[in-house]
């Protein structure tokens, strides 16, 4: 009975999501006009998926931004890790220093996007693909220190004492015993800094040129003047959905399967 | 090392047109030209972050005339006027509504004319000669059913076929607060008489006209328009229109062909006609080149070759081909181009009758105050007067910053 | 009484550990930052592109004595709150049932994290796209419902609410994110004690999940608050801040400030308002918390 | 109605390893049962099916006659003491014992009562504030038997609630678990390795074995009558001497004689072990059987000495008998329990007196017990 | 050079509250050295404190003679079993016990070497690849210890590591904690509840009670010697008795005399004890001291019989004795150690002989021992 209530429960909301998605995707495969026709399939066409990669650079942007995604998250994560650690293990900088790393997010982007070009620009990280890994590693590093911070403060010190008279450094307790046991918090970090990343839009149109220009810079472009071309907006919304979906399948197990470690003693 | 000259471009069809046309120019002149197309809304920061730094990376610049008061006065443009003077280009045909547009004075000349868009009446000419509709018009108003001669016709119309039932509106309006609903209102402030500015740039919008035309302007919007119009933009209303759900629309005049296209719009092509706004001035609008001080010399010297080029007589009859809205009489008189599209010769009128939006530095911020004052009038939060006259004192204000 | 021991040991390992980390975000922000809050006291504008002079707090008195300003910060506290607390709510009733199945759990997780893999300005276009008043989907659904098509984003009295509810859509997935991996995290031992303790699901939730998962759930909380004070994607997609004044929250005001007005000092001035804002709800939130430990 | 009914029940853990195995067990409403067994052979994990933490594999689980298998762990109303505690960690020790009640809705002053009531008894009223982190392993050990006791539930399960305690403390929660037991007549069940808890906790003890249950009985019973040389072996320290010997016939009697041994059977269990004349035999005596003074009916024998462990309370004296056909040809190794007073030197040979009427035979194939009268029931 | 001083070394817990007061103590290298205390007196936290783990709030820590006190634990190189285990919740018990010597860079064929004959030794071979949480209680603190002998360090801590073993099994780990010992020579420092392993296994026995050392040294002198009651009762279940009683002079010798109870002070005491004539005294004798049958030397007591515990291997019994001048007025109670065939209904008078030559009196004011030669110098 429960069970059932359950399912049905993660059903419901999961069509909340699909229903939408679905028109979606379904707009996707309509010509432009159609786009807005009331029918479910009126007809069907590949061409706003063509399209998107002949006459506009959406092929480039989506690798751009699989390479700047990716790459800030290698670059933010290892670090976020390591301040997340050090402030829940080590209270280091205390509260101030935490609320003052967090602090650095709730500016606005447009506030600070200016300063950001003129950096980026003295230093020659405009319109590169290594600027945009650099400027969102860093904008995704306080979130990812605090998501983190939360995980390690929950692992029992004792584990971390056992491993520091087992003869571990303070560096191979972090790495090997604290890590691991904290991976689900850490898969979720990850997971965060790709897709916010991924979606961050204001620092990549003012930072980017045309040929580092991500996904989301390519699919604004789409809303012209002219109208919105809503059937390839679908369209790229369809492929920049896809490398969630394909690595949910793999983030899960850490994330939703857990890791049933158990207790320590 | 050849020079390349890097433009941000809207990313519409001008744009494309162009980008047919450039590797001509690169074969003329061996200079190469890039286009980053991006939305239009997201170009302004874009140019901003690189025209504040030491050197632009974009060396020629696409403006458009919202940006006409502000990128000057920022100190961001190259005076073009040298180099027309020291190339010889004619600046004669080219249409003067459109040269005051963009901010020319005796003195400079800091953006050249690409092309228009100016703004009239699209509306359906089926509905205007269909038999019973015409009967029903003539028994409820006593009036002949005709294309609209001034705006309160057009809104009497609009609010007569909305009232008719079924889905069909009378007018598609962009509502949306910001350049769609200022850009709008424009056409009813210019059709009814009103002004923003008077000839000495004394701000007159709250005028009796002012007021005839905002008052107008809520009534269609509340009973001649389709719903939803608060949140509409141009996109809703081509789709209404194209979806044959609406008798007319204010828009720019070059989205007749797009509109009257038996594939995009079956439902509405061959049935559609462009006039100028009902009353006679609609609002101007275009969009020009310049050439961003922050670059070098010779760079700027390829980009004045490229616009003097783009913008010849040869080129701009090529563009009008493919559908290039002209800033040239010449082009619109041009007999191949009349050929293609006869509508050209509305459309010189329509280019010709426009008026400006108020060109200074803030013209974009106060599309936004003007706009939020039309939406809370047409949506009945604030009554018209009081609407009128905020958005008047917002203008001054603006003005003297 | 010597006071010794490990701490200053501790406390070096300590920065050593969060130094790069700490070094990376001073290098590639502590600059933006330091020009951002100079500009907010300067005198520079897009058209006067110089800092000088400094006008002190100026700007920030020109931007908070603009009723359009109160307007925004109201109406940003507002839709905040409401996308907030639903977020949570949602996303925490998703992250348990998610916890608590077995079967096809992969599947109900890749699903429900799908939205938070849009931009939100695609996701601002489709919904627009969903959401049209005349042709939209959602009204044409509505409509052979034998409902009335309603005006999603044109009404004044719904717009903010229809925005919310998009960012609801998109962002609980988020949280769902967090909350699930806080979940996958805990202790099973405190569970199996509770069970034979009598309490039941509900009990177990309130009593033990919540508790334990308190540190990653306020965490969850507060980003989202950040995320949701600094919205403007969508409204600039959405509504532009219409109709009227419906949807103009802070952070929108403050990029219309900058690049619409461009008065970039104004728009930093602004911006810092909203810092301070989140910053001293972030702390009475976790003061509240420890409180109540 | 609270009798707990194992009936066939196994437990296949998901590695394919076996937790418990075919036990079949009927304990009786109000009976205090002790589970005794070697580390890993299943006492937790049949306690925990009994609570219902743990899904049975096959066979039939009753409370009260009701069949549990489907019933949730909260609905069985079973307290529990867990081996690892369980503490919540995001609660006072006050939260933490006041939970079970708090969620059966006992109003909150009785609650109050009762654990000011409980924090008495286990010496943690100073610590009733403190989170279990801030605790020593003792105290949070009473915390977890805190939790339990001031239930009322249909029984409790106790997985080694003393082993983190000093003697005094469980000597005196020893007491008064049997106290509580006396006065709530609740079923006990009680995990422990402690021998004195063992034989003097329960009415009965269970002895199990790489997930079987080998033995069940009166503590005395299975003491007396060990039913193999495991329990034999298992229920005491030092453990029962195993020799491995022959049984002889000697004239009238039985004689049992190994290397260095020669230890006449008493009469009274001649007629049960005579028809195992002339089999190889392992013989039993407990180290208390051995005596440092001769009384009559002992019989000597001669044990050099290995080593003599004094534990203050007494002496162990661990020796050698024989010369070398024990276990790997070396000489067997006997112990011996002596009064503290006993001393005697490393390497020499002393005489010792051995009490043979409580002595075992068990036969080394199966190592079970050959059959004898049971001294207990002999009335010994 | 592995000696451990502790220099009157305090941990003051961040609440406030001490978890060890001025501990001085010496610990030679090669020394195993029992800690031992009711629970929460503070033995775990020196433990952590010598293994680098805890801050010293005070006073100074050397080990080798160094101060230690900003060297890090790893740099200690000490091996420690925890008394909450901390294994490593994601390694397999293999791995789990190789950290240790993978941690210093042991080559891989000399770790597979040393956890295999660790494993064979502690019984987890079958569970080498399991996790912690597939395991019972019992394994799970195999693998603690396991972690800690696989090693080689300067000093073991061991905290209570065979609390949750079997009797049997535990009497083995004892036994290979020992060989452990004297193979390695390493320091050893053991937390325990069990007599047996404080009284066998060290060379020196620490007493801890409320964060201090009360009394130190070698097991049988501080058994036979208690400075004060709470050593003489803790040392041993049943604890020694105490009765109030007061010194009398009677002719040549002295008297211990309470309610029910007249006993002479041996000749060998009587001139220590000569001073407190005619003090009031708690008089102390152990449960072993008293005796079922008479010896010479020994005087007769008449012991009301109010329970009799049978615990296999003897029977203890508790009666009382006089008439209820005792704690509360009610009659002394008093424990003695039986043979296991000794039997005495409840209820029934009995007579129990007392050996008074190892008899305790206390001041009743401070708790203190009247010091006395200690029998053990004596030679007895
Ligand atoms: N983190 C802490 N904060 C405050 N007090 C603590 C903390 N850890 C232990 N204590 C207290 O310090 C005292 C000594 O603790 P410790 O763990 O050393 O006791 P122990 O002798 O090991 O006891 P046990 O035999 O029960 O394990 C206890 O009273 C305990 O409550
Ligand atoms: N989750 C599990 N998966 C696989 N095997 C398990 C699991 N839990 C326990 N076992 C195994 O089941 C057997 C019985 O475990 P159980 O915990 O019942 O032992 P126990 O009798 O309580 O031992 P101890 O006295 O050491 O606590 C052990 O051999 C153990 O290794
Ligand atoms: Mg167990
Ligand atoms: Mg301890």
């Amino acid at each position: 009975m429960r069970r059932i209530a359950l399912h049905f429960g993660l059903l419901l909301t999961c069509a909340a999501i699909l229903i939408p998605l679905l028109w979606v995707i379904r707009t996707s495969f309509l010509p432009e006009p159609m786009s807005y026709s009331p029918e479910i399939m009126p007809a069907f066409t590949l061409d706003n998926y063509v399209a998107l990669f002949t006459s506009t650079r959406y092929g480039q942007s989506y690798l751009n931004s699989l390479i700047v995604a990716i790459g800030s998250v290698v670059v933010a994560l290892p670090f976020a890790c390591m301040t997340g650690y050090a402030f829940a293990r080590f209270k280091t900088s205390g509260k101030g220093g935490r609320f003052a790393v967090l602090a650095i997010q709730m500016l606005p982007p447009v506030a600070i996007v200016l300063p950001a070009f003129t950096l980026f620009r003295m230093v020659g990280l405009t319109n590169s693909l290594t600027g945009l890994i650099i400027v969102y590693a860093a904008l995704n590093l306080p979130f990812l220190i605090w998501i983190l911070m939360g995980f390690f403060e929950g692992i029992p010190v004792d584990l971390e004492w056992a491993a520091q008279t087992d003869g571990a450094t303070a560096w191979q307790a972090f790495w090997r015993i604290v890590l691991p046991v904290s991976l689900p918090g850490i898969a979720a970090a990850g997971v965060l800094g790709f897709i916010l990343t991924w979606n961050e839009f204001l620092f990549a149109l003012v930072l980017s040129g045309p040929q580092t220009a991500t996904v989301p810079v390519a699919l604004a472009s789409l809303q012209t003047s002219n109208g919105v071309q809503i059937a390839k907006v679908s369209a790229g919304v369809v492929l920049a959905v896809l490398p969630l979906v394909i690595a949910s399948r793999f983030i899960q197990r850490f994330i939703v399967q857990g890791l049933t470690f158990g207790s320590v003693k | 090392e050849p020079i390349t000259l890097r433009a941000l471009m809207e990313d519409v069809p001008e744009t494309q047109i162009i980008e047919k046309l450039l590797p001509e120019f690169t074969k003329e002149t061996g200079i190469k030209v890039e286009f980053e197309k991006i939305g239009y809304g997201d170009m302004h920061d874009k140019l901003v972050a690189q025209l504040v730094s030491p050197e632009s990376y974009y060396n020629v610049l696409e403006v458009d005339f919202l940006w006409a008061g502000e990128f000057p006065a920022a100190g961001w443009l190259e005076d073009l006027k040298p180099y027309v003077e020291k190339s010889g280009f004619d600046l004669k045909p080219i249409i003067p509504s459109m040269l005051d547009l963009l901010g020319a004075t005796k003195e400079s000349l800091p953006i050249l004319p690409m092309y228009n868009y100016s703004m009239g009446l699209i509306y359906r000419t089926d509905l205007l000669s269909d038999p019973k509709i015409k009967a029903d018009f003539k028994a409820k108003t006593g009036k002949d059913l005709a294309p609209p001669a001034t705006l309160a016709d057009y809104v009497a119309l609009s609010k007569y076929f909305k009232a008719s039932g079924g889905d069909l509106v009378g007018a598609a309006m962009q509502g949306q607060r910001g350049d769609p609903n200022a850009m709008e209102f424009s056409n009813y402030l210019f059709s009814s008489g009103g002004a923003y500015l008077d000839a000495g740039r004394k701000v007159v919008l709250n005028s009796p006209e002012g007021l005839t035309a905002l008052k107008l302007y809520a009534d269609n919007i509340q009973n001649g328009a389709q719903q939803g119009a608060l949140s509409a933009t141009l996109d809703d209303t081509m789709r209404l229109m194209c979806a044959g759900k609406t008798f007319s629309m204010v828009t720019y005049w070059w989205m007749l062909p797009q509109l009257d296209n038996a594939e995009k719009c079956p439902s509405v092509a061959g049935k559609l006609a462009l006039s100028v706004m009902p009353g006679g001035h609609g609002e101007s609008g275009g969009w020009g080149w310049g050439i961003p001080k922050n670059t070098s010399d010779e760079s700027k010297a390829a980009a004045w070759k490229f616009i003097e080029w783009v913008q010849s007589k040869k080129i701009s009859v090529a563009r009008a081909l493919e559908g290039h809205a002209p800033v040239r009489s010449d082009v619109y008189t041009d007999e191949a181009v009349l050929k293609k599209y006869p509508f050209y010769k509305t459309a010189l009128d329509v280019v010709a009758s426009g008026k400006s939006f108020p060109i200074f530095a803030y013209s974009a911020q106060y599309e936004d105050v003007l706009g939020t004052q039309l939406s809370l009038a047409g949506g009945g939060q604030a009554k018209p007067e009081d609407a009128l006259k905020a958005a008047a004192d917002g203008l001054t204000q603006l003005m003297n910053k | 009484m010597r006071v010794l021991g490990f701490a200053d040991r501790d406390w070096r390992t300590g920065w050593a550990f969060a130094a790069p980390g700490l070094l990376t975000l001073a290098i590639v922000m502590g600059f933006p930052l330091v020009y951002a809050a100079v500009i907010s006291v300067s005198s520079l504008t897009l058209l006067k592109p110089s800092l000088f002079p400094l006008v002190g707090l100026r700007n920030f008195v020109i931007v908070m004595s603009d009723p359009m300003f109160w307007g925004a910060l109201w109406l940003t506290v507002k839709y905040s709150l409401v996308t907030v607390v639903g977020e949570f709510v949602i996303g925490l009733g998703i992250a348990l049932m998610l916890n608590r199945t077995v079967t096809m759990k992969p599947v109900y997780f890749a699903v429900l994290t799908i939205p938070m893999a849009m931009s939100p300005v695609s996701v601002a276009l489709i919904w627009r796209m969903l959401l049209q008043p005349n042709l939209g989907i959602a009204n044409q659904l509505m409509e052979s419902l034998g409902l009335p098509r309603i005006d999603w984003l044109g009404d004044p009295g719904l717009a903010l609410w229809t925005m919310a509810a998009i960012d609801i859509w998109q962002q609980t997935s988020f949280v769902v994110l967090i909350l699930a991996a806080g979940l996958a995290a805990l202790p099973r031992d405190p569970y199996e004690a509770a069970e034979v303790d009598g309490a039941t699901a509900l009990q177990q939730f309130w009593y033990i999940t919540l508790p334990m998962l308190r540190p990653v759930a306020a965490i969850a909380v507060i980003i989202q608050l950040i995320n949701e004070f600094r919205t403007y994607d969508l409204p600039y997609i959405l509504t532009k801040g219409g109709p009227g004044n419906a949807t103009e929250v802070l952070s929108f005001f403050a990029y219309r400030r900058a690049f619409l007005g461009l008065h970039l000092n104004e728009g930093a001035a602004a911006s810092f308002v909203l810092l301070l804002i989140v910053l001293g709800l972030t702390i009475l939130f976790f003061a509240v918390l420890e409180r109540r430990r | 109605m609270s009798s707990i009914e194992l009936d066939h029940v196994s437990k296949l853990y998901a590695n394919g390893a076996y937790g418990v195995r075919d036990v079949d067990l009927t304990i009786a409403e109000g009976e205090f049962v002790i589970f005794l067994g070697p580390s890993g052979c299943g006492k937790s994990t049949t306690l925990r099916m009994i609570a219902g933490l743990e899904g049975i594999t096959s066979g039939d689980l009753r409370i009260g006659g009701r069949s549990v298998t489907h019933v949730a762990p909260r609905d069985r109303n079973i307290a529990v003491v867990f081996q690892s505690y369980a503490l919540y960690p995001h609660m006072s020790v006050r939260e933490n014992m006041g939970f079970g009640l708090k969620m059966r809705g006992v109003a909150r002053p009785v609650i109050e009562e009762k654990i000011k009531e409980a924090a008495g008894l286990l010496g943690l009223a100073p610590y009733l504030d403190r989170k279990p982190a801030a605790l020593s392993g003792g105290q949070r050990q009473r915390v977890a038997l805190g939790r339990a006791i001031v239930r009322d539930p249909v029984a409790f399960l106790l997985d080694e609630p003393l082993s983190n305690l000093d003697a005094q403390l469980r000597a005196e929660m020893r007491l008064e678990l049997v106290k509580l037991h006396r006065r709530l007549g609740r079923t006990i069940v009680h995990v422990t390795h402690d021998q004195v808890e063992a034989m003097t906790m329960g009415d009965r003890i269970c002895i199990m074995r790489d997930g079987r249950m080998i033995q069940v009985g009166k503590p005395l019973d299975v003491y007396a009558d060990p039913v193999d040389t495991f329990v034999a072996r298992f229920l005491a320290t030092p453990p029962m001497n195993l020799l491995p010997a022959r049984l002889e016939a000697q004239g009238d009697g039985l004689l049992v004689r190994g290397d260095g041994l020669s230890v006449e059977v008493p009469a009274m269990h001649r007629d049960a072990y005579a028809p195992a004349t002339g089999r190889e035999v392992i013989f039993g005596l407990r180290p208390e059987d051995i005596h440092e003074a001769p009384q009559p009916g002992f019989q000597r024998i001669d044990v050099t000495v290995v080593a003599m462990e004094s534990l203050g309370v007494e002496n162990i004296l661990v020796g050698q008998i024989g010369q070398g056909n024990g276990a790997e040809g070396r000489p067997a190794e006997i112990s011996a329990r002596l009064s503290r007073h006993y001393t005697a030197a490393v390497g020499a040979t002393v005489p010792l007196y051995v009490d043979a009427r409580p002595m075992h035979l068990f036969d080394p194939e199966t190592t079970r017990a050959l059959p004898r009268p049971s001294l207990r029931v002999l009335g010994h």
